[in-house]
């Protein structure tokens, strides 16, 4: 058991939480921070697997960088939008009111 | 109750999910890769222009993602800012009028400033680099925002835009500008490597900074809506 | 030569984002088609020198894989340029005129429909498994932003979702990707497909694929993770909507496809291939019948992708150990049901935007008697429903046929019945939009007639769509054509 | 590529081009719209003429490529295309300038006209493909061309006929489509060839074929309105009489016909079905449809209805004639596609008058309607007795051909149905024909309109006339070279002669 190996199965945790939070939970900001415990995760499992092995390698380290920005990117957007969202709509969640069933006729 | 056995069977499936992976994480680091990339990569670090080797990944051997990469950033720029409707992007709510802060901010700032260059600096040798340069300058800018100083220039005017979409424009320059040289896209010509990523990693620091900050101080919005298509 | 066509391939849609980011929609406008006829021309013209010299690796920056990133440029990657040349220039010139300039929101229109636009290249080129990540991720945000564009509660609502749902799906591809370099030390898809060659499957590998792939169906919206896509594309602005029924799920199954055709043989196994063949299945089924039952016309044309894209996914049961000609038939059915889907669908939405237009709603029902004013929209409308009812001459009748003739060869019958159902259903739910028009005790003697310029563009889309199965022969010739071995890993 | 291989192309052409050119036209250029319905009848008409001509001498009219990998497009005319060609040419033409005054006035005459031309270039297809695909490909066209045309008055009524014909008519296709694909994965691309393919085909793949060919003839049975497939048909009825006249005399149900005997004759060979011990069973389906559509005629008060049953019973004469396995039968079942369709147009077209001069659809309203109206009711008894088979009409040689091959096959039971079937065909005929000319007339018609001179309005006076005129021709002068007995007698010896 190497340190590498430990953050990737780490990280396989974070995965599983991250899951749970981003299914389970409906306020739309705890989804969005699930998210990034998931991602995290990932991030974390792209960086330790590789490294068990061969020592220091650069790609992913470079590859969890990228990985980052984008995560950010995406989170950012997601955030400006949950504003906005609530700002005209009063809701936190996608499941409040005016809610329309799936298929159901309007 | 029909919620609580709802929750154990998602925490059950979830746990398995990470179990799973776990071992299969497991099962893959007993095995050696076939493919030795790290020493591939210290072969052709001498070509690469730069001493650090994710600097040299990030921005010369894989430099087609981080193209990409500060592409999506810009988008979500983009459609943070196409979210304001206001002429300005200034919101009053968000200011505070915390003494201590803006007396604290004469100091925090030009230090920020400082490790913002040093981190864009030492990119080139160990870690850091734009991006890390241009996450200091944005939290920079979010404190003097938070403290009160007014910015102008966060209009979602043509500056704004000109400044978002800065690095990005240089980076696609110089990408194919190798074209025109009859090479391949984004290859750098071998004796300018170094100057060129130096260009392209500053002013994607300030870009980065743009846009973060832009997306943190888009959060105005007023009540005009576009109508849905069809909904009269 | 096509060192140029290249590089103006993967510069053009960075730089007229750029150009059009910093102008007004009017300019914006003028600007995009300029750029537009550039797109064209360069695509087209790699998909000429490709259908004569045959495909090649091109690496970035000059650097080879696995080391670098290498663009994998083959018949069938550039078939996909030049289909999404031709779907998002209509798309842009329909937006052009049916996007109303006066709103100050609209001019992010055009950064990120280019932004989707070199997204879209990036992934169809893509041989790099990260760099196919990051270009997902440029589809999906600059989709999500067009999706909220200026949008109201319930846009923002969808493109929400619509947003979740891709990073999820991210993520679990992202995951996938990880395990793999993890395993072979390699990004590139063909470097992990040559070791695999001669050398035993590693264990522990199969969940890499498995990620990869439930990920990909999730932003793909394969039944039953489809819920995220009918608000989103339903909601957006039509010229939008064309945009991501026609391409944007088209790319996540795109990598799916390859990653299947590549390693599906050593990392798939048979129960995995019959179950996502089954979950494709209840999609067809499943989409239509709630197709049929929608009263938002629009939300017909969003749900009826949803069964359209269940065909897609009978590509892993039909190519997963088979005879190589059955294996062959199935993806040159799938080929052309990509295809034909795309022009049909993107017809199918900017005719749908048109009628709207005209008829000032939304509703099905709204169409009472249209047909009297011999709307042409809805003649397009109509042309692209043969394409999705796949019947005969349409390329959906092409793909049909080969999906047909595949799973009768394999001797998987069961999807036959998938594939005639299907036709049935989805014949179903567009005579209901005819069918609406044609009923003669409205009073409405209103008729918007939009102009020449919107109702020709979904027409020409719509005759593609049914010329297609005509041509159908010619255009699988180019993606059977053999690779050029120099610059291969 | 040769000027004979485009000319099946150039017959197609006409009348897409029609369609195409009457949909961009504004509803109101009438004379426009008339002048290029006219012209394309007309020249299609005359390609067709010269198509005959050259088939008579042996000339190879052909036109393929490969469409989908491993299927080829064939447009060809051989001696049995050439006979549905020649119908559905001369028909068009007849049933186009019924058309024009039929629907004088009314709305979306544009979208009519199309959608008719779309519909005739697709029976030009079916009748000139050279391969079950292409076959198919038509058959759905027809379909889709088809349907606007049978909601083309937008009641609920004709929706809800037209939602019936979709459910049908595409199910058959669905169903068609199954055993097209499936027979091209046992047997490969099968051009059609006189005589067929399977005489010696391996007993390995029997049970295959066997199955096959019930699918074909379920998936085609539903045009051909076999029972018990027929059930559109008598509802499709709504549509405008000069639909209900092409649907019936050529287009859809004939279609139907056709497409059974391509795949007896040219697909499998007459002689590898008989072997195959298919045929028998399909003599006795097509027997017991041509009883119990007769016998449903009889109850029907709905002119249209009953003409509608007619139908199904007289289209099953044909796949009799071909499912009985002797050269002579065959002659009696071809000749009757083209007897049957100038009949039955006939007897729509005078439908059709009546409703349209006198608002008369239902059969007790007919008291007397020949003194007011001599020259279609004229028509209407030339039609009538010719269905029932009086001598020396169309219909009687049908059936004296039938009878003989059916005595030739040793199938005496045939007879005893021929026989049956003339009963029945008088029984709902006749009271018809007493009606119009012994009965007094009613005080006032239910919908009367008036056209100076003739009885009705010319462009409705004439064609009936001439296709009665046709029926007793082609009766009388069947021993003639060219008339459709002789033709059908060219196809059915090159079929057992191959």
């Amino acid at each position: 058991m190497t340190a590498p190996l430990l953050y990737a199965l780490a990280g396989a945790i974070l995965c599983g939480i991250g899951l749970f939070g981003l299914l389970w939970l409906s306020h739309l900001l705890r989804k969005l921070v699930a998210f990034n415990i998931m991602g995290s995760g990932v991030f974390l499992v792209l960086v330790g697997l590789p490294q068990h092995q061969g020592g220091q390698d650069p790609v992913p380290q470079a590859l969890v960088l990228t990985g980052i920005v984008v995560a950010i990117a995406a989170t950012a957007l997601a955030v400006v939008l949950i504003r906005r969202y609530y700002h005209l709509s009063g809701l936190t969640s996608l499941t409040g009111e005016p809610a329309s069933r799936e298929g159901a006729p309007e | 109750m029909i919620r609580t056995l709802k929750t154990l069977a998602m925490v059950a499936a979830c746990v398995s999910f990470s179990g799973i992976l776990a071992l299969s994480i497991w099962t893959i680091a007993g095995q050696p890769a076939p493919v030795n990339l790290p020493q591939l990569l210290s072969e052709n670090m001498a070509r690469s222009g730069v001493e650090h080797p994710v600097t040299a990944v990030l921005l010369n051997f894989r430099s087609y993602d981080t193209l990409l990469e500060i592409g999506v950033l810009v988008i979500a720029g983009i459609a943070g800012i196409s979210m304001a409707k206001t002429a300005s992007l200034e919101d009053p709510e968000l200011r505070t009028s915390d003494s201590l802060l803006y007396g604290l901010q004469r100091w925090f700032v030009p230090l920020m400033l400082m490790l913002a260059g040093y981190l864009l600096w030492a990119g080139a040798h160990r870690p850091g680099g734009a991006f890390q340069a241009g996450a200091v300058l944005a939290a920079t800018g979010v404190l003097m925002r938070l403290g009160g100083v007014p910015m102008d220039f966060l209009r979602p005017g043509l500056l704004l835009r000109l400044g978002l979409v800065l690095g990005f424009t240089v980076f696609l320059l110089v990408a194919v500008a190798s074209v025109i040289g009859g090479d391949a896209f984004l290859a750098y010509p071998p004796e300018l490597t170094k100057p060129l990523i130096l260009i392209i990693e500053s002013v994607l620091t300030l870009s980065i900074a743009m846009v973060l900050l832009a997306l943190f101080v888009s959060a105005p919005v007023n009540d005009a809506e576009d109508p849905e298509e069809g909904s009269s | 030569m096509t060192l140029w066509l290249m590089a103006g391939l993967l510069f053009t849609p960075l730089a007229w984002a750029v150009l059009t980011l910093l102008t007004d929609f009017a300019w914006g406008r003028v600007v995009t088609w300029g750029g537009i006829v550039v797109q064209v021309l360069v695509s087209l013209g790699l998909w000429l020198a490709v259908s004569r010299d045959g495909g090649f690796y091109y690496g970035l920056g000059g650097w080879e894989a696995p080391l670098g990133i290498e663009l994998r440029v083959d018949g069938l990657a550039v078939t996909f340029v030049l289909l999404t040349a031709v779907v998002a220039s209509a798309c842009g010139f329909h937006a052009g005129v049916y996007i109303d300039p006066d709103k100050p929101w609209h001019r992010y229109f055009w950064p990120l429909f280019w932004f989707l636009w070199s997204g879209l290249n990036a992934v169809w080129l893509g041989g790099d498994l990260f760099n196919l990540y990051v270009g997902l991720e440029l589809i999906s945000l600059s989709a999500v932003g067009l999706v909220a564009l200026g949008g109201k509660a319930a846009a923002l609502r969808a493109s929400l979702r619509y947003l979740l749902a891709a990073l999820l799906g991210s993520l679990a591809y992202l995951l996938g990707v990880a395990l793999i370099y993890g395993q072979f030390g390699t990004l590139s898809i063909a470097g992990v497909v040559f070791w695999l060659e001669d050398h035993p499957v590693p264990a522990g590998s199969g969940l890499a694929l498995a990620l990869m792939v439930t990920g990909l169906a999730l932003k793909t919206a394969l039944f039953p993770l489809h819920r995220w896509l009918p608000p989103a594309h339903g909601i957006a602005q039509s010229p939008v909507s064309a945009l991501l029924s026609a391409l944007v799920v088209k790319a996540s199954f795109y990598i799916a496809a390859r990653l299947w055709l590549e390693l599906g043989e050593p990392l798939g196994n048979l129960a995995a291939a019959q179950l996502v063949g089954l979950l494709g299945s209840a999609a067809v089924v499943w989409g239509s019948w709630l197709a049929l039952r929608q009263s938002a016309l629009k939300q017909v044309v969003a749900y009826s992708s949803v069964a359209q894209i269940g065909y897609l996914f009978l590509l892993f049961p039909l190519t997963y150990s088979v005879s190589e000609s059955v294996s062959q038939q199935a993806q040159q059915g799938i080929t052309l049901q990509v295809i034909s889907h795309a022009l049909a669908k993107a017809a199918m939405f900017l005719a749908a935007g048109n009628l709207i237009l005209s008829t000032g709603s939304n509703r099905v029902d709204a169409l009472t008697g249209v047909s009297r004013f011999l709307p042409f929209s809805l003649f397009s409308f109509g042309l692209a429903g043969v394409s999705l009812m796949s019947l005969p001459p349409s390329g959906g009748f092409a793909a049909k046929w080969l999906l047909l003739q595949a799973s009768l060869g394999s001797g998987q019958w069961w999807w036959v019945l998938v594939l005639l159902t299907g036709g049935l259903l989805s014949a179903a739910y567009v005579f209901r939009i005819y069918r609406a028009s044609f009923l003669e005790n409205s009073e409405t003697d209103e008729f918007y007639h939009p102009s020449r310029s919107l109702e020709v563009i979904p027409m020409v889309l719509a005759l593609m769509a049914i010329g297609l199965g005509m041509v159908s022969e010619e255009v699988l010739s180019v993606m059977a054509l053999p690779f050029e071995e120099e610059g291969s890993p | 590529m040769t000027l004979n291989a485009w000319i099946p192309v150039f017959a197609l052409m006409t009348s897409l081009v029609a369609a195409l050119v009457i949909f961009l036209l504004p509803e109101k250029g009438y004379r426009l719209r008339t002048t290029v319905n006219l012209g394309a009848a007309l020249v299609k008409l005359g390609l067709v003429v010269v198509m005959v001509w050259g088939v008579f001498r042996g000339v190879d009219y052909g036109l393929s490529f490969t469409m989908v990998p491993g299927v080829t497009f064939v447009l060809k005319a051989d001696a049995l295309s050439m006979m549905f060609a020649g119908l559905s040419a001369v028909l068009w033409l007849l049933t186009t300038i019924y058309a024009v005054g039929y629907l004088e006035d009314s709305p979306n005459r544009s979208r009519f006209f199309g959608f008719f031309s779309l519909c005739v270039a697709s029976t030009m297809g079916i009748a000139l493909a050279g391969n079950l695909f292409t076959f198919f490909l038509f058959y759905e066209m027809l379909t889709l061309s088809t349907y606007p045309l049978v909601v083309h008055r937008g009641t609920e009524k004709a929706l809800r006929a037209g939602r019936t014909y979709l459910i049908y008519t595409l199910s058959g296709g669905a169903v068609l489509l199954l055993a097209i694909a499936w027979l091209h994965g046992v047997a490969g691309d099968l051009p059609f060839r006189e005589g067929g393919h399977f005489i010696d085909a391996d007993p390995e793949i029997h049970r295959s074929l066997i199955l096959i060919f019930i699918l074909l003839v379920a998936g085609l049975g539903v045009k051909a309105a076999l029972f018990p497939l027929h059930g559109w048909l008598p509802q499709a009825m709504v549509a405008p009489a000069p639909v209900s006249a092409l649907l019936h005399a050529v287009a859809v149900v004939k279609a139907g016909a056709f497409g059974i005997v391509r795949v007896v004759y040219d697909i499998y060979g007459v002689e590898a079905s008989s072997a195959l011990g298919v045929l028998e069973p399909l003599a006795w389906l097509a027997a017991f449809t041509i009883l119990y559509a007769s016998v449903r005629a009889l109850s029907q008060v709905d002119l249209k209805r009953r003409l509608a049953f007619s139908t199904i019973s007289q289209v099953s004469y044909i796949i009799l004639g071909v499912s009985l396995f002797g050269p002579v039968a065959a002659a009696g079942g071809l000749v009757h596609l083209l007897h049957q369709g100038l009949m039955k147009i006939t007897l729509f077209f005078c439908a059709g008058n009546y409703a349209e001069t006198l608002g008369i659809h239902r059969i007790d309203e007919m008291d007397g309607v020949g003194r007011r109206m001599p020259g279609t009711s004229l028509a209407f008894t030339i039609g009538a007795f010719g269905m029932i088979g009086a001598p020396p009409l169309a219909g009687f040689i049908t059936k004296w051909v039938l009878g003989s091959g059916a005595l030739a096959a040793g199938m005496d039971w045939v007879i005893a149905v021929l026989v049956l079937s003339s009963l029945l065909n008088a029984a709902y005929f006749l009271p018809i024909l007493h009606r119009l000319w012994f009965r007094e007339p009613q005080a006032s018609w239910p919908e009367e309109r008036f056209w100076g001179r003739l009885e009705t309005s010319a462009w409705l006076f004439w064609p009936p006339l001439l296709t009665a005129v046709m029926t007793v021709m082609v009766g009388v002068l069947a021993s003639l070279p060219f008339s459709p007995l002789s033709w059908a007698e060219l196809i059915v010896l090159r079929e057992y002669s191959p």
